[in-house]
């Protein structure tokens, strides 16, 4: 039983985050708000070049043979940045899904996927698939995995409460992948709540930073108990949600028997971590932070969509519950 | 106690309820934070107020039809289960017409009241700034007296539909040495003054539902001040009274919500089969409705047996607040997958019960008045 | 619609408030928890002689002809004072019950019960009838009525956490009422909720006084904001929760058509009511209110008690959503 | 991160879990806050330490087998899931030994831990003071030197089983002229000296499982000084750390209430239908437990790479101890009509669990704490 992370997990980690940080400041993340792709400039690419985008790939198809417990870190700082790219439907699912699958659809798409060149999304069959525009092919998950060429599909936009998030439903000619749904399922689960915690934590830095310097009846207001308070119970959520979701993690990149029922613990905690997060990051700023123009929201409104995303905190406790035997 | 309505009571709400349903807009108006939407918006007052349902307790000269607290509350009822459109001139109504009844010369009352109530004169607030939240004593834009006239420098912000609005009714620093309580005023300020620019800030869903008023010797005359000079504290606690009290959410706004959350649910369950676990957090907003009804009439009869609304707004105020913030966010967890869309009644509802617990003093603070001037815990 | 009470029922309130503020004190209520009845020596006694006894009864038998709009003031107080006498079993449900019945039944009974010289129990059928070694004719509610006289049956005692309550298992010869169970188990779950108001209340004024002259860190412990809003949650809940349980008194007096609903909405408010303010009554007192010899655990107890009898706030939950149609 | 335990750790537990099915007692005990109960508890921890599972992580000379954090953990699953009784030397063990290890001399811990460890002399906490609870500097109770013995006058209260202990360990203030957090020291006290009477008081459940110790010039030894006169709240708050910390409440024990919870709720759910609503809050407390756990691994390793506890330890202890509350409260919604039964075990956890909020610093500091020494927030 050993919980820590390797140096080099550490170093990636890092190094992600100093990217994201130069590079995806709130200017970007807005940029993409309002283009017409939902998505940044020249993010992908760089992260691609870094070998995020692949790193779920086995080395023979060009990534980097790295599991879940690898991705893990990065996808919180993922969501630490409110970053705009497809980090979960991409390499989260797609690479090691179309690599389980093999044969012909992964001849066709692996390596170009790897190397960032063809971008693959993911969504719930009967869901949305967030991206599809900009994806090439689209896996659609539900009681078996269908794959669609976006080329030729037809899509459906709608619009999301975060911008960047661009939702379709996808149809086209699909071709059913020989790989497990339900483990797929739980890639997205678990990378969505990995993304939960990093958005979570950005909140409540972000709301620390601003009740320091933010003065009311002559005091900080983070010196009011009330607040303090709120914020301390923010940080509880958040400190006991990040460790299942590393859990999770684990569970999926070892095959844990209990996998399906500990994702799930994952989720509900990480979502109800942001949600809390999200409530209490608007509380804390007041007025401001019901604007648009103040940098919140673009946060707030990640982290209502992605607690939702892949089975929101009532679905998750019913599978829970199912797996309790209850 | 007798809590059956009385047969007068049922005939004023059976006329509002026929009224409603053979007036009210068949399709849902534009949103009243759009330049559009907000005169939309204004038509509709336009249309209340000449069948008299726009302001029913008001006395009749001003428009109103005399009703009693108890019509006013049935009247809230029927207006929203019917599905009819928002309030535009709900701040001018609710926050300022308070106060215009209670410090208000005639000729004020005369001026104002009918033209507020009308929608001809759309009313915004203009007491926040960008240092000066729930903290309100610590208002520094300046009023200073020349003549007959105020002179106003400063900025105020948050003014909901500022970009839109007619008038402005704003607290002012008139004394220019004073400190905190002391030394405000209560200013009503026409939109069109010349050194006065309203700028649209966008609101949490990206649309221009809030303003920032830049004051750049902006000339107000005396007659617009409401209340003695340097009184503006005590004049706008009064209407804080209002904001928090009665006057502002009347339950009925939230016993429609409650109930189309139930059709949601009983529609979704129709269709994907029941959520049980969902299912209680339904019954939870219906109940939080019901709670705040109930609570709602009893308080009307302590008001009616003479006794102050006073800090006990505060219980109202937090309730709703939180109870709208729960309802909604009950149905887009009912959503799911739908539940992130942008263009959903229930998001917008969303987004706008999320100021809730934070406008008109935070629920932090509701909760500090309720502990220490009901519960009487000691301020330190 | 008129929410106000009339002066008489506020001068019953404060005579009876009077009369449990000298008579009942917590030594009092600590005697009936070590006694062998778990009741007191005079206080029944003196409510019959007040009228409260047999008021619910037609003024024909000897009652006062007054309903439940008269009752809930009385309950609330009964709640307040932690009162350990049959109010609810006796005055709220078995004498409206029997009322109701008429037939020799009522005959054989209610005049006593009026004048206090029989008791008259009342229990969920299949749960406990409390008190009902020191009652004459127990009523069992279930499907329907079954009047059970004392004399001659089995009783099986079981221990309440509060140890004024004596819980029994109730079997003996029986005669089925010619009475609403449904109306009967309202009356009860109606009381109960008025109660916890009351015990509710207690619980508040009781810490607020404690908080308000205990210093810590130099200053009152009720002057720290968490321990304000602590309190001022608790006083929330009871804020809303007392309009409904009035209201709920009124359906079951005026024949409301919606009177289960709204009985359920009552007892839920009264039930988280109560299990907040005694939470938060203990957490804000420390150690001293975890003690035996301290009074607040003769409230907190009665509480938890209350708060479970006739229908918990899940059940309740539940018959609202089923009236809901959901 | 390889969140497998290794074979070794596979087998610690697999040894554990033998040694418990043979041993644990098949009837519970008396409740430990009797005196009968006492002493059945303390029979217990012989067998324990006599099987070397008493104090598994100490030292072998102590009578430990050395177990790292991690066997010491998954001993604590399999010690609580086996039913075992609860540990009447915990105060001892989990709150003076680290300070014993840490402070005391080399004599000191010769002659304490042994004894301790086994149950021989089984110790009670006498800190708090009628007038000091969660504000420990307050602490009045006087030891002033005389020689080589300092003479004890003064009060202490809520001492876990006081009634009953073999010693005290207690924090006194040995300069007179001192304030606040100075002139504190750490005394270890026998239960047999003279001038010193403990008097039980009874807890919620009217158990006598506090006491109140009364000093009237009681004469303590200053070999049974802990740390240097004078630097008792340092040597103190290094215990505090443990008591807030992973020493005071393992996941196992919650793990195994909620594994018996679940049972519970599907034994009920047999005789009396499911009740999808209580499922909701068994599922939440089920996740608690695991949420707690895998913090609590996550903990070890940063632990293990040199990150000292500190502050997060407060994370911890609203954790399991609002856990602990929701749990039990949780068993007895579910047990319905029972519920309010004082003879079961459910009632008699629940009342335990409601002092976990209270103690070892209320959940109140705890959360300033988090706020000032965590997230780095003014402290005024």
């Amino acid at each position: 039983m050993d919980f820590s992370f390797s140096d080099d997990q550490i170093m990636f980690q890092e190094a992600v985050r100093d990217l994201l940080a130069n590079e995806c400041p709130p200017e970007v993340v807005r940029e993409a708000w309002e283009n017409d792709t939902g998505r940044t400039d020249g993010l992908w690419g760089a992260l691609a070049e870094m070998g995020v985008v692949g790193m779920t790939a086995p080395e023979s198809a060009g990534g980097l043979g790295m599991d879940e417990t690898d991705l893990v870190l990065l996808l919180e700082e993922a969501g630490r940045a409110a970053l705009p790219e497809p980090l979960l439907e991409h390499t989260a699912v797609g690479i090691p899904t179309l690599a389980e699958a093999g044969g012909a659809i992964a001849e066709a798409w692996l390596e170009q996927a790897v190397a960032g060149e063809a971008t693959l999304g993911a969504g719930a069959d009967g869901g949305y698939a967030v991206g599809a525009a900009t994806s090439d092919l689209v896996l659609l998950i539900g009681d078996e995995i269908r794959a669609v060429p976006v080329a030729g599909a037809s899509l459906v936009e709608h619009q999301s409460v975060d911008w960047s998030r661009r939702l379709f439903e996808v149809d086209g000619d699909e071709v059913v992948l020989d790989a497990d749904p339900g483990l797929a399922f739980d890639r997205a689960a678990g990378a969505a709540s990995a993304q939960c915690v990093g958005v979570a934590q950005h909140l409540l830095d972000a709301t620390v930073e601003y009740v320091a310097q933010r003065y009311q009846f002559g005091k900080p207001v983070g010196s009011y108990q009330a607040v303090k308070h709120h914020l301390a119970n923010a940080a509880l959520k958040i400190e006991f949600a990040r460790p299942a979701a590393r859990h999770a993690a684990w569970c999926i990149a070892a095959g844990d028997p209990d996998r399906s029922r500990d994702v799930s613990l994952a989720k509900v905690l990480a979502s109800e971590a942001v949600d809390l997060a999200a409530r209490t990051a608007l509380q804390c700023h007041g007025a401001i932070g019901y604007t648009f123009e103040y940098d919140l929201h673009l946060w707030m409104k990640r982290g209502w969509a992605l607690s939702a995303a892949w089975g929101d905190a009532a679905w998750h406790r019913n599978r829970i519950a199912a797996a309790l035997g209850i | 106690m007798d809590l059956s309505f009385t047969p007068a009571e049922e005939e004023f709400r059976d006329e509002a309820r026929t009224w409603l349903a053979e007036n009210v807009p068949a399709e849902p108006l534009a949103s009243m934070d759009t330049p559009d939407g907000f005169e939309e918006h204004r038509a509709w007052e336009h249309i209340l107020f000449d069948a008299g349902w726009a302001v029913v307790s008001w006395p009749e000269r001003f428009g109103g039809r005399e009703a009693s607290l108890v019509e006013w509350l049935i009247f809230e009822e029927e207006y929203w289960a019917s599905g009819a459109p928002g309030r535009v001139s709900s701040n001018g109504v609710s926050l300022l017409a308070p106060t215009v009844f209670d410090f208000g010369t005639s000729e004020q009352q005369d001026r104002f009241l009918r033209p507020m109530a009308r929608g001809d004169e759309i009313w915004a607030q203009g007491w926040s700034e960008p240092d000066a939240g729930s903290d309100l004593a610590g208002i520094k834009t300046k009023a200073q007296r020349d003549g007959e006239h105020f002179v106003i420098e400063g900025q105020k912000t948050w003014c909901s539909r500022g970009a839109f609005a007619d008038w402005f009714f704003c607290l002012v620093r008139t004394d220019p040495d004073s400190e905190r309580h002391a030394g405000l005023s209560y200013l009503l300020v026409p939109a069109d003054t010349e050194g006065l620019e309203a700028r649209a800030i966008g609101r949490l869903d990206g649309e221009p539902g809030f303003a920032e008023l830049f004051f750049d010797g902006a000339r107000v005359h005396e007659r617009y001040l409401l209340g003695g000079e340097g009184e503006g504290w005590a004049v706008a606690m009064a209407t804080t009274g209002s904001e928090r009290g009665l006057n502002l959410r009347a339950p009925g706004r939230f016993m429609a919500a409650a109930d189309r959350l139930v059709d949601l649910y009983k529609e979704l369950a129709d269709s994907r089969g029941p959520d049980l676990d969902r299912r209680d957090q339904v019954v939870s907003a219906w109940m939080g409705s019901q709670a705040y009804r109930w609570q709602t009439y009893a308080t009307e009869a302590r008001l009616r047996g003479g006794a102050p609304i006073g800090s006990e707004a505060s219980f109202m105020k937090v309730l709703w607040s939180e109870l709208d913030v729960e309802l909604h966010a009950t149905a887009l967890r009912l959503l799911g997958r739908d539940g992130e869309r942008a263009d959903s009644s229930w998001m917008d509802g969303y987004v706008f019960a999320l100021s809730g617990p934070i406008y008109a003093g935070t629920n932090e603070i509701q909760r500090n008045i309720i502990s220490e001037r009901v519960l009487g815990l000691p301020r330190r």
